[in-house]
């Protein structure tokens, strides 16, 4: 499937990645609007860690044995037939936080007013996840991986 | 006789889980489930939040209605498997029919535990609360008999969980705790205190060391609960949540193996060839542990019964061992345990930090310098890193002083393994 | 440099044809007998006005190899005079350097349409032997170039147009045919004719302008213009020849004689040097050529000629023609027997050849040569002495 | 140093759309220089220009372009002969005394000469020539020649007998100029070499040593001996494809280098040769090159080195009597040599040295193609020119003059980002270019560039090829030094003689 690689040595720590993909989840999906609006209700699916000049920005993994998948008791957390992305359908999602429990990069969070749980989607609704498009570094890059 | 090349018993997590592993291996061969409910899966876990009105039917489906067709699942319901024959590798139901499989998965759960010895506890308004018919069983009764109180024995997770579905009915309610805590098998003194704050600041009155010793009735209708320390509680409905035991009388007296559960090795096999037991009825291997254990929690149910489906079909595939862990949202305060986080030996290092204004806790236990278990209560954004450090062993001497720090995060971990998980080069599951 | 009297680089002279550089079109023809038979110019005459379309009558002219047998052994100086006081300074130059053994007026047939004509005068001459001795480091055909130079360098007026051994150039403003006519060109037999249409695009009306360009025993026709002129002027100049004419003609001619006779490199060679293969086509050489095309290329970059050209070169022991490396201009060839035919367009062969044995269109760089049959080297330049 | 505002105003002044700033920071996390600041409390990021030096690396990333940055308004009283720049030099003197440090190529508003030259192009009498449908070689081999190629005759055969000296084949006659890793990040000197790989030409180590990890790239390297000699040894010379000896540099001529001890860390240390921390001195001279005969013994003595197995390169700054002294290093063995004109950039040097010594390029290519030629030994040493070369039709003009091929370095530099703040010696390049702070190194992703370094590169390879297919030229060879194809404009006789060009209209 097609994933973000993320090229640690590359994260420059400007964190444009959160801030288009909060834009991108937005209603308005403009930057301006949806800073104003929506900066407090949206979590965005990415968060950069930082540390000295080591940096890199995370998202979820999409794992092949997603232990998300396994530990959801609603079916909320699925894997997208299409792109093979772990999607949280969030109508679905009660937030009993057994996601949060299991994933080991920690890249679900609670969503707005933590009610369910919010991730990566990879930009469903882009050809190219933003942050991938929106990285000045080239730090995240969306390809096949044909490791697996 | 017809035989079935893959038979399942059970309709739940583990029973699913099952389909899904044989479907990653093998595309066509018929699977045939036995379910002693009559619904299509639906997810247990989500009873409570049924019950409280929080989900409503249609989102109690653990999967989409035509997951049977497009798996190519014989579904047959409410058909309750009474025995095992594994040497002639026949189950025997309650109406009496015999079937014939290849490989059989027992996913059969397990059974509330109610106390025989209970006076009462036959009573009307004596409820368990594991299945949806208990729920539903419980809401009827509820509307039809105006319940105003509830006693809820047991302080586990399940009883919590009850509890918050009464709260949120509207009901008077008391736990009743055996333990000096609640939540004593994952929460330590402080998680506890916590969580107990919580409970009481929604009303419920929280009780502990303690046990009904007798359900007081009139006309069969539950009235009172009469506590060990001879408190008399005012309820007409009372829960027992004390714990769940796995169903294993359908394999009484076969040559499976069985402990306090049906045993099972690493690749979910029973110790008869060709029957695979997953889920709260298996008695698995687990980590942090050199015995096998019942470790009846839905992460685990699946990874087994999907192991357990993989074999069965043909697949090498290993099952790492369970991890006891719990995520749990108490009234609004989420809270997430893993692993061994009330440690009896000497040698573990546990590190704390408490915040009871926000409210958050965080403790580590170490050993080894390895995690080995972890609560977190508040705060639980980062607490999936420690069950990945719990579950790879990882070494954390590195960063430990970083463990409770605010920005604790990936980044801190030892650079080997903060590379290989954001290389997404794969996660163990 | 090796200039022996008073010669050196360009620009001493202001004299008017230091203008800018010559560009235009025009028709080219040349006929060879290979097996040294001598015709007379009246054959290469119908030929080239066949082509009287690709001419505007600002010049013509001829090259012609093996008129002056009894003269073999002298340089034939055809020289053009604005006035008799440039005839007196050139002669000056001339008796200075050289032993004089016959010098007479170019014989000429008064026409009408043949304007303002130069005085023009012959000379049949050798190096003096103290010059010889004097320049003991230079060969007499050096010595010679020299002082062609230095006349067409600082002499305003007077101009050497031809100065091979036993041939001549005879060239003017007008039609070819007419200039033909003019010099009687049917009256002398020789074993190579070359002709030259001209039409360029500047209106200089000086009889020194008009094709063949000669030098020694080099004489160049061409159609066409040479883009790389500025650079194959410098490169000229590290080898000491000065381009008077600023004619692309002149170019040519001292590319080959510096490659052929100075360089002595084979004729084929000398060809790619000026009309080299792609990068591309060296690649897929088999090794052998491809490091000598790359060698070539590499050392004689300056010699290159770009843009687009036809031309034909007459010398002694032969005829070349050839193209650009792309022939962006026009070139046929034909064989008929011992003759070998090039011009610009098909038709000014079959004018006086109806029935060749062989037809066929010259390709990008690749030379058709002409030689002797008895003088079967490879340079063409080795016998040139005689 | 930060200088007491009550004499020197800002250079630059930020101004801050608030329509437009969603305040997420990303200009405060880019300024190495401290200039935006968050403020938590009013959760707004405020600008203080006052070390500003507008290398839009904020602007540049901010999502919003909120961010513009304007020469600071405050302007002096107007005075032709005090000019701003004057008067801030004068003001940062007497505050902060020492010499007046610059980066980067002179900024002074001389005469462009590349400017006021102009190239031709064929109309009827010649047919232009399409590249994208014909050939059109730019292919080069820079190197000595020999003037002739010889044969021997066997049998009537010819053989050829000559041998070339050792040449270096460029795809595009574009080299990218010394730079050494130290005075530019290792990720920038990675792009380099890896483009001028891919490219098909050459990148130069300066005189910064060969790291060990761009050996790969070594027959794309020109490794270069200077005067400090850093990382220099046997190895360091049988690596590269050609050496290239530096005697001067257009930005500083007559002036050696200085790394500080600080940008020397562990790798530039391995690399240089040299303790961990310590400065890395350039003397201004060789000391063992006061003459050219002593230059001579060290071309001799680095072509024993490498068994003549690699031209070597002389690099010297454009000077008044360039052309003697070019004549006199082809005499003394130079392959190939490289002179850089006034314009050329640097990591450092004295303002009132890059501003005021030297000579244009134009005119010292000029020369020495003409005097070369004059002597008869302009195919003993191919001639690079450099030193502000800022386009393809520079590099068409400049070939057109006489020159081989040309280096690039400012436009290199400016393709992988560099803004030309001007700041390099300050180490705080924002760019990532020019530091070694592994914080902004990271900025500069090696990929990234090496790709913009080839798009660079050939887009103008395509540019040439159409200014040649456009003159009716399709070999680079036919250009070279064929100044017909250039025309003077606004130029004095003199100047149009020293050029060896045409005005326009003749």
């Amino acid at each position: 499937m097609k994933r973000i690689k993320i090229n640690e040595q590359h994260c420059i720590g400007c964190r444009l990645c959160e801030i288009h993909c909060l834009v991108q989840h937005s209603k308005s999906k403009k930057i301006i609007k949806a800073f104003r609006e929506e900066r407090e209700s949206i979590v965005p699916g990415i968060h950069v860690e930082e540390s000295g000049y080591v940096s890199f920005a995370l998202q979820c993994r999409h794992c092949e044995d997603a232990p998300c998948i396994e530990a959801c008791m609603t079916g909320a957390m699925y894997r997208d037939p299409e792109t093979e992305a772990v999607i949280c359908d969030q109508d679905r999602c009660v937030g009993c936080w057994m996601c949060v429990m299991v994933c080991p990069v920690a890249a679900i969070r609670r969503g707005p007013e933590d009610q369910v749980a919010s991730k990566c989607d990879l930009c469903m609704e882009a050809e190219i996840p933003v942050c991938v498009v929106n990285c000045p570094n080239e730090a995240l890059v969306y390809e096949d991986d044909a490791v697996r | 006789m017809k035989r079935h090349p893959y038979l399942i018993i059970g309709n739940s997590v583990a029973a699913i889980a099952g389909v899904e592993g044989i479907r990653q291996v093998d595309d066509d061969t018929p699977i045939t489930i036995l379910a002693r409910e009559p619904h299509h899966t639906y997810s247990r876990p989500l009873i409570s939040y049924w019950l409280s009105g929080q989900v409503d039917d249609g989102d109690m489906f653990y999967r989409p209605e035509d997951f049977y067709e497009q798996n190519r699942v014989d579904v047959i319901l409410s058909q309750e498997v009474i025995s095992v024959d594994p040497q002639n590798q026949t189950v025997q139901t309650a109406d009496g029919h015999r079937i014939a499989f290849d490989k059989l998965l027992i996913a059969a759960g397990g059974q509330p535990i109610v106390p025989p010895d209970i006076p009462g506890s036959d009573a009307d308004g004596v409820f368990t609360f594991t299945t949806w018919d208990d729920a539903r069983n419980i809401r009827d009764f509820v509307t039809q008999q105006g319940v105003q109180q509830a006693v809820v024995v047991g302080g586990g997770l399940i009883g919590l969980k009850s509890l918050e579905a009464l709260v949120e009915l509207g009901l008077q309610t008391t736990v009743v705790e055996l333990a000096d805590r609640i939540l004593s098998a994952t929460f330590d003194q402080t998680a506890a205190e916590l969580a107990q704050t919580m409970l009481e600041e929604a009303g419920v009155t929280v009780l502990c060391n303690n046990t009904v010793a007798e359900i007081a009735t009139e006309d069969r209708q539950v009235k009172e609960a009469i506590l060990h320390t001879g408190q008399h509680i005012s309820c007409q409905l009372v829960v027992f949540a004390i714990g769940v035991r796995p169903n294993i009388q359908m394999v009484a007296d076969t040559s499976i193996a069985v402990d306090w559960g049906i045993l099972v090795d690493d690749h979910m096999q029973t110790s008869v060839a060709d029957v695979y037991a997953a889920g709260d009825v298996a008695q698995a291997p687990a980590l942090l542990s050199d015995e096998r254990r019942c470790i009846p929690i839905l992460p685990n149910a699946y990874r087994q019964g999907c192991v357990a489906g993989q074999n069965m079909a043909g697949a090498d595939q290993l099952y790492r061992g369970g991890l006891v862990m719990n995520a749990v949202d108490i009234c609004g305060l989420p809270t997430i345990s893993v692993g061994m986080t009330t440690p009896d030996n000497e040698d573990c290092e546990v590190l704390t930090a408490l915040d009871e204004e926000a409210p958050s806790y965080k403790k580590i236990v170490l050993c080894d310098e390895k995690v080995v278990g972890a609560i977190f209560v508040g705060d639980i954004d980062r607490a999936g890193i420690f069950t990945g450090l719990i579950k790879q062993e990882i070494d954390v001497a590195s960063c430990k002083e970083l463990l409770l720090t605010e920005d604790f995060g990936v980044i801190s971990l030892p650079t080997e393994y903060r590379k290989h998980l954001v290389s997404g080069m794969g996660i163990e599951v | 440099m090796n200039t022996p009297s008073c010669g050196g680089p360009p620009g001493k002279s202001m004299n008017r044809r230091d203008r800018g550089k010559d560009i235009g079109g025009c028709a080219i023809s040349g006929i060879m007998a290979e097996n040294g038979e001598l015709f007379s110019g009246e054959l290469v005459m119908r030929s080239i006005a066949n082509m009287r379309e690709r001419a505007n009558g600002l010049g013509g002219g001829y090259a012609a190899y093996g008129i002056y047998p009894q003269h073999k052994d002298h340089y034939a100086l055809h020289v053009m005079y604005e006035s008799g006081q440039d005839q007196q300074t050139t002669e000056q130059i001339i008796q200075q350097n050289c032993l004089i053994h016959e010098a007479e007026p170019i014989p000429t047939h008064p026409l009408h349409v043949i304007k303002q004509r130069p005085l023009l005068h012959r000379y049949f001459v050798t190096v003096k032997p103290e010059q010889l001795e004097r320049y003991y480091d230079l060969s007499e055909d050096d010595i010679m170039a020299n002082i062609v130079m230095t006349i067409n360098t600082d002499v305003s007026g007077g101009f050497v147009f031809s100065s091979g051994k036993n041939m001549g150039i005879f060239k003017g403003v007008g039609y070819p045919e007419d200039i033909g006519q003019f010099f009687r060109v049917d009256e002398y037999d020789a074993y190579i004719w070359i002709a030259h249409g001209r039409y360029p695009t500047n209106t200089t009306g000086w009889w020194g302008g008009a094709h063949p360009f000669g030098l020694l025993e080099w004489s160049v026709v061409h159609n066409g213009e040479i883009s790389s002129y500025g650079i194959n002027r410098r490169y000229l100049a590290n080898f000491g020849y000065y381009c008077t004419l600023q004619t692309d003609t002149e170019v040519i001619a001292y590319i080959f004689d510096l490659l052929l006779r100075k360089h002595d490199l084979p004729l084929e060679v000398a060809c790619m040097a000026m009309a080299p293969p792609f990068w591309a086509e060296i690649e897929r050489m088999a090794p052998e050529q491809r490091e000598l095309a790359r060698t070539i290329r590499t050392v004689y970059g300056g010699a290159l000629l770009n843009g687009p050209f036809s031309v034909v070169v007459g010398h002694s022991t032969g005829m070349i023609g050839f193209n650009d490396r792309i022939k962006l201009r026009p070139m046929v060839a034909a064989r008929h027997e011992d003759r070998l035919y090039i011009a610009s367009e098909e038709a000014a062969i079959t004018e006086i050849c109806p029935k060749p044995d062989v037809t066929w269109h010259a390709q990008g760089g690749v030379p058709i040569v002409g030689k002797l049959k008895n003088g079967a080297e490879d340079s063409a330049v080795a016998q040139v002495a005689g | 140093m930060q200088l007491r505002k009550w004499l020197v105003e800002p250079e630059f002044r930020i101004e801050r759309d608030p329509e437009k700033c969603i305040q997420c920071g990303v200009c405060v996390r880019q300024c190495a220089n401290d200039v935006h600041e968050y403020d938590e409390e009013e959760e707004v990021v405020y600008s203080d220009s006052t070390n500003c030096v507008s290398c839009h690396r904020c602007a540049t990333l901010c999502p919003t372009d909120a961010i513009s940055i304007r020469p600071f308004p405050l302007e002096f009283r107007p005075n032709a002969v005090w000019t701003a720049s004057t008067l801030r030099n004068l003001y940062k003197q007497a505050d902060i005394g020492g010499v007046l440090l610059t980066g980067m190529g002179n900024d002074q508003d001389q005469p462009m000469y590349w400017d006021r030259m102009l190239l031709n192009a064929s109309q009827v009498t010649n047919p232009s020539i399409d590249p994208l449908r014909e050939p059109m070689e730019l292919l080069t081999y820079i190197g000595r020649k020999p003037d002739s190629v010889q044969f021997e005759r066997i049998a009537g055969q010819p053989r050829m007998t000559t041998q070339l000296e050792p040449q270096l084949q460029l795809q595009v006659p574009v080299m990218f100029a010394a730079m050494s890793y130290g005075s530019i990040s290792y990720n920038a000197s990675v792009a380099l070499a890896q483009a001028a790989q891919q490219v098909g030409t050459f990148a130069n180590t300066g005189e910064g040593g060969l790291h060990k990890d761009l050996r790969e790239y070594a027959d794309h390297m020109i490794v270069q001996v200077a005067s400090g000699r850093f990382g220099v040894d046997s190895d360091y010379l049988n690596t590269g494809a050609a050496v290239e000896i530096k005697i001067g540099q257009g930005a500083k001529p007559g002036i050696g280098g200085h790394l500080p001890g600080e940008k020397v860390d562990a790798a530039i240390s391995a690399t240089r040769m040299i303790p961990e921390g310590t400065d890395a001195l350039s003397p201004a001279p060789h000391h063992d090159i006061y003459s050219i005969e002593d230059l001579r013994q060290l071309i001799y003595a680095i072509k024993e080195a490498v068994c003549y197995s690699k031209p070597i390169l002389v690099k010297i700054a454009a000077v008044h009597n360039v052309s003697a002294i070019a004549s006199g290093c082809v005499r003394a063995g130079a392959d190939v040599l490289v002179i850089d004109g006034y314009r050329g950039g640097t990591g450092a040097a004295p303002t009132m040295v890059r501003n005021n010594v030297g000579i244009p390029i134009e005119f010292a290519l000029a020369a020495v193609d003409s005097r070369l030629r004059e002597e008869g030994i302009r195919h003993q040493a191919s001639l690079i020119a450099s030193g502000g070369i800022r386009c393809s039709a520079d590099v068409a003009k400049a070939i057109a003059l006489g020159a081989d091929a040309v280096n690039i370095g400012t436009a290199a530099l400016v393709a992988m980002g560099c803004h030309l703040c001007q700041k390099c010696y300050t180490g705080k390049c924002n760019w990532g270019i020019a530091t070694q702070d592994p914080y902004l190194t990271k900025r500069l992703n090696p990929n990234i560039a090496t790709r913009r370094l080839v798009s660079l590169l050939e887009s103008w390879a395509l540019e040439i090829k159409e200014l040649m297919g456009g003159m009716g030229i399709n070999a680079v060879e036919s250009l070279r030094g064929n100044r017909e194809h250039l025309r003077g404009l606004g130029l004095t006789n003199r100047e149009l003689q020293i050029l060896g060009i045409k005005a326009a209209g003749e």
